[in-house]
């Protein structure tokens, strides 16, 4: 069904006033005759289609560029970096000749029209970014976002999306082991569905994207190429330009785990057998993308014979295959050599695999359909060169009252019964609640190298098992904190993380990051991203912690009202010997609970300030970066020495969120005594940063307080763990049960 | 009382893996002859009172709403006969 | 010398390099099958280990039934080999029909992921001999389709004969029908349950139990003493 | 080329959680009048080649071994008219 005369190169250079639907494609009119100029001529449907996608936003980071530059400006000396920014994910180095990659993206808006498979192909996709580094995915985390618990249409996409995302990385074989679950109304028509992945790999095996060497194969393999997502490009299909006919390609694409499972198997197969030279996955803008990409880094060009690639729909024209996001699909470069013994391990796993081009030595990206060029152009221009933006941003005219409506003037409970009954009101809203519900549908245990899983401070999994390394990983982001001031709320998001992986005993060593905004083409959201990233710029290089790579999701917003800022963070940590890992729950009665760092009035977006007063203003806590150092090597040392037996930071919900969860995990309860200087609601509601409460054995109690001391972090004796429920004194006593059945009963009742 | 039936299949142009999956096994269990397999659902629903064009509305509208995810699939509604198909 | 035991990776097969590290710490020989296998390498024993063998798109099990490698299998289960199903494995069997009865989607309809209290109710068989009858062990479950069902007649038999191996104890968590967890062959030579002994062998990983280990040793001596 | 359709369903003794999920939903959704909900599987087998007697005994046998699970499920084979039964 080829439109006659078909849209070659040379039909394209005779017909210059054949006009295009660029703006159906989403290109803007300067954009449109950039690429004219870029190719001297009008381009063809194809190159049109190419240039579209690769110059959307969600590819091309038009908006966000100019910002996220900092990660790289500012980026800390680090030499655990092994491949920074720019590649499909980061590489750092874990010791012992390991390297691990991980990143996190979203996948928002699929997820809001189909959640099953818009979580499900979000976890297909990082997982390939990972698998295209060369590293054996370890484990997935899965940071969500959804509207108010109470809508009914969150009832609709929360259980979906979880089982999207279980159904997927369970099929896959991936330990889920972290991420997070916040519920607020300014999310309602538009979750955010982000998924991250880990993986391992010995520093020999890294690969990159890049098509180097004239004659290499590039072999396309996996799933067909269906008319998956390119709703856009059946314009192009149509018979003539103008004639848009709407089309029955459908946006939503539908993940095939098991097709991925394959592709995991035959791909690091060949990686072992060292036969590929480069490789790309197939994410958004497909072909488009893998293609230019792979040229663009390479020394050479490439020609693509499109008629090769292998087709789930025969009248899919070659604009659509360009741009079809079909799920599972691969691109690797090989040498001519070693195309049979990839082939023939693509057959041993029954995945297709088709020799679909060759580099050249050229530098352009050539395109043949039906034996006639439909794409000639310099892949840089593609890949590489798309617009930049420097979007208008200004500070809201509404930041300054709300930094001024300060949460520390709410009323305060007045009795030791409100307190209590506030405490349990905590423990139970959805946002504190426990995930159980939800994350008991994910596998933690797969692959046999889970060594912690959420509820833990971080997920951590063995990556060898004769010396027992181990990476830790966890994510946060707190979109009320960022909301009321989102420089500090990207630190704070990076800080909680930070803090999550050394509680458990890891050393963090990097940063990957999503994040999600609203329109970018309003300026109060533009003015947030910006301080979002300057924020995360900053903290990252004061923590010595480098951004390794992330993702952007803007436009997340219903008419004029866009979500909060929600800067999602991921950190990575190593760990020497997992043995040494500190769990969070309760081990043994009559361990001596002590409070590190200090605590002030701090309520500006806090979880009792939501809960209790559904309030939002003021000021987000404190950060003070070194502190967090500090935290976390005292953290890290009290493991590796034996000192502390649990331990738990302190982020939403305060203190008493802490204890409570420490204690219900390890089934053992807690007498706290409030410290001097404090009131008791301050002491368990405060949410000020740079804090973790820590469990030591009595035999250690020395040791721990001269290291405190020594170092100049402040740790107060607050209590000791003991019987069967939480005891304030003079204050309330809860139940252990009393409170199991308040933290655990919230997400069934909500959604079973 | 009568016997609905809704049955949901994915649109032909959505990758349908389980369909797939049934398909690349027929070869191995000596079957060939079967150029391709789509897997659906099937719904019966026992519907109290008479099946009449009000009653159809309602289930076609529920099928729309919830039965079926019309980004995704496409379904139809057939009123069962009350003697089974041959099997 | 040490025990053989073949491990089967079918496409889709996600406990198998476990499985393998299990027999490993167990102190017998991991010896691995491929689905494509026409033969089965002349071990002693075989371990089907979890995960969604063909997507287990059909029904869980379906599919990787009629691989290759199934059909001596099948003919060595019958004639004594032992053979271990672990949840998909346990599909399989159940699909196979060398275990009576089959294998549905979890009454509440989610994955469940859980540390599963399970009562051992048979020592009677070649996975189970390093257990007492009537011993409480905790093994993590990780499934979809673990709900087990077979006909009335069916049941009271296993029961009578004492072929149910093991019941889950004080949460059933897929509805399983008198909580059965697993089940053997009149034998005794081919068991199959839901829960994954293979993700309980080291103190450290996992829920840090090693409720699992006596599977594994348990096959190991009946073969080396054998 | 013609289609087979092959419908299985649980056998009416087991429980269909699916099916009752479905049913539990209704009068949230405003739905009431109906009684019983299962929820079963569709396959639509495009064979190529006359569907006659020979090709049918075959499908039935391959629905037997294959596609449904006996000990579970019963299923029935039909020939699908070629005109889409109305919406
Ligand atoms: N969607 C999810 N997937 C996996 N784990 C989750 C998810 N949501 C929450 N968790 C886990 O539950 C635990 C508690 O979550 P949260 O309160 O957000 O942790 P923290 O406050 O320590 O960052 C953590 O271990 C987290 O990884
Ligand atoms: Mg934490």
């Amino acid at each position: 069904m080829s439109r006659t005369p078909l849209d070659t190169v040379e039909h394209a250079a005779a017909t210059p006033d054949v006009a295009l639907p660029w703006a159906e494609l989403g290109l803007k009119k300067d954009e449109y005759e950039r690429i004219v100029e870029i190719l001297g001529r009008r381009p063809t449907g194809a190159e049109l289609a190419m240039y579209s996608v690769m110059w959307s936003e969600h590819c091309s980071y038009k908006s966000s560029k100019v910002h996220l530059r900092q990660f790289g400006e500012k980026a800390p000396q680090s030499d655990a970096l092994l491949v920074g920014i720019g590649e499909n994910a980061g590489v750092v180095d874990v010791g012992q000749g390991y390297a691990v990659t991980f990143k996190v993206e979203s996948h928002n808006h699929p997820s809001y029209v189909e959640p099953y498979q818009g979580a499900a192909t979000g976890v297909g996709g990082i997982v390939r970014d990972i698998i295209a580094m060369g590293a054996r995915p370890v484990a997935v985390v899965d940071p969500l976002r959804f509207g108010a618990p109470d809508h009914p249409d969150t009832k609709r996409v929360l259980p979906g999306v979880v089982a999207g995302i279980g159904g997927y990385g369970n099929c896959l074989g991936l330990p889920n082991i972290g991420g997070e679950v916040v519920f607020d109304a300014c999310y309602q028509g538009n979750p955010l569905v982000n998924a991250g992945c880990v993986g391992v790999m010995r520093h020999e095996d890294i690969h990159l994207a890049k098509a180097s060497g004239a004659g290499n194969k590039v072999i396309l393999y996996g799933a067909r190429t269906g008319g998956d997502g390119i709703g856009g490009a059946s314009i192009l299909a149509s018979e003539t330009f103008d004639d848009a006919k709407p089309s029955k390609r459908p946006a939503v694409q539908v993940g095939d785990p098991f097709q991925e499972k394959l592709l995991i198997e035959c791909t690091l197969e060949a990686f072992a057998e060292k036969l590929v030279v480069g490789i790309q996955d197939l994410g958004a803008a497909g072909l488009s993308c893998a293609t230019s990409e792979l040229a663009s880094n390479g020394s050479g060009g490439m020609t693509v014979v499109l008629d090769d690639v292998p087709l789930r729909d025969s009248t899919l024209s070659p604009e659509e295959i360009l741009m079809s996001e079909s799920q599972e699909r691969m691109c690797a470069v090989v040498e001519p050599g070693k195309v049979d013994r990839f082939l023939q391990i693509c057959e041993k796993w029954d995945v297709i695999a088709t020799v679909i081009g060759e580099v050249t030595d050229g530098d352009r990206l050539e395109i043949f359909w039906h034996g006639e060029k439909i794409v000639d152009v310099d892949p840089r221009t593609v890949a590489h060169e798309g617009p930049t933006y420097e979007r208008p941003y200004a500070r809201p005219s509404w930041q300054d009252a709300l930094q001024a409506d300060d949460a520390g003037k709410l009323p305060r409970p007045e009795t030791a019964k409100e307190l209590k009954e506030q405490v349990l009101q905590l423990v139970a809203s959805p946002n504190q609640a426990s995930k159980k519900w939800i994350t008991s549908q994910y596998d933690h245990f797969v692959q046999g190298n889970t060594v912690l899983a959420q509820p833990e401070d971080s997920g951590m999994i063995r990556i060898d098992e004769k010396t027992g390394l181990g990476v830790a990983i966890a994510t946060d982001g707190n979109g009320r904190y960022a909301k009321l001031d989102p420089y500090k709320g990207a630190q704070l998001a990076l800080a909680e993380a930070y803090r999550n992986v050394a509680t458990t005993g890891a050393k963090p060593l990097a940063v990957s990051d999503c994040l999600n905004f609203g329109s970018p083409e309003d300026p109060a959201v533009m003015w947030q991203f910006a301080e979002a990233v300057r924020g995360l710029a900053d903290a990252c290089q004061q923590l010595g912690t480098p951004v390794t790579g992330g993702n952007v999701s803007l436009y997340n917003q219903t008419g004029e009202a866009a979500i909060h800022p929600t800067p999602v963070v991921a950190v990575l940590g190593v760990i020497d010997d997992v043995a040494r890992r500190t769990p969070v729950g309760f081990q043994e009665d009559g361990q001596l609970l002590y409070l590190l760092g200090d605590t002030r009035e701090e309520f500006g977006g806090s979880a009792w300030s939501q809960v209790v007063h559904d309030h939002l203003g003021g000021l987000p806590p404190e950060v003070d970066l070194e502190r967090e150092r500090l935290l976390a090597e005292i953290l890290i040392s009290a493991s590796r020495d034996g000192m502390i037996d649990s331990a738990h930071d302190l982020s939403d919900g305060g203190l008493i969120q802490a204890v409570v969860e420490s204690a219900l995990l390890g089934d053992k309860g807690a007498r706290l005594v409030v410290p001097d200087g404090l009131d008791a609601f301050t002491f368990l509601f405060s949410e000020s940063a740079g804090r973790a409460i820590v469990a030591v054995p009595r035999s250690e109690e020395v040791r721990f307080n001269d290291m405190c001391g020594a170092r100049g972090l402040p740790a107060t004796r607050i209590g000791v763990v003991d019987g069967d429920s939480v005891d304030v004194q003079g204050e309330f006593a809860l139940s252990l049960q009393e409170l199991r059945e308040a933290h655990e009963g919230t997400i069934p009742a909500l959604l079973a | 009382m009568a016997r609905v039936v809704v049955d949901v299949m994915l649109k032909p142009e959505i990758l349908d893996p389980q369909g797939q999956a049934v398909q690349r096994a027929l070869p191995r269990l000596g079957f060939d002859g079967i150029s391709d397999v789509r897997q659906g659902k099937r719904f019966e629903l026992e519907v109290d009172g008479p099946v009449d064009e009000a009653a159809l509305t309602r289930i076609h509208e529920l099928a729309e709403s919830f039965l079926a995810n019309t980004v995704i699939e496409d379904f139809t509604v057939k009123v069962e006969e009350v003697t089974e198909a041959a099997k | 010398m040490t025990a053989r035991i073949g491990v089967v990776t079918f496409p889709g097969s996600l406990d198998d390099r476990d499985t393998q590290r299990a027999i490993r710490i167990a102190g017998a020989e991991p010896v691995a099958l491929w689905h494509k296998d026409k033969d089965l390498k002349q071990v002693d024993a075989v371990v089907l280990c979890g995960g969604f063998s063909y997507g287990d798109y059909l029904r869980a099990g379906a599919i990787a039934r009629f691989s290759p490698v199934m059909e001596p299998l099948i003919e060595q289960a019958k004639a004594g080999l032992p053979v271990l199903g672990i949840c998909n494995g346990f599909q399989i069997l159940t699909e196979a029909h060398l275990l009576p009865g089959a294998m549905l989607g979890n009454d509440h309809l989610h994955f469940i992921c859980r540390d599963q209290k399970l009562r051992v109710e048979s020592a009677n068989t070649a996975f189970t001999s390093d257990f007492v009858a009537g011993q409480e062990i905790h093994i993590p479950l990780k499934n979809m389709d673990g709900r087990y069902v077979a006909d009335a007649r069916t049941l009271d038999m296993l029961e009578a004969e004492g072929r149910v191996v093991f019941r889950y104890l004080d949460f059933n968590p897929n509805g399983s029908l008198r909580d059965i967890a697993g089940i053997t062959n009149e034998a005794g030579n081919v068991v199959g349950l839901m829960p994954h002994p293979e993700h309980a062998v080291e103190p450290l990983i996992g829920t840090g139990r090693t409720d699992g280990l006596p599977f594994f040793t348990s096959i190991l001596k009946k073969l080396v003493n054998a």
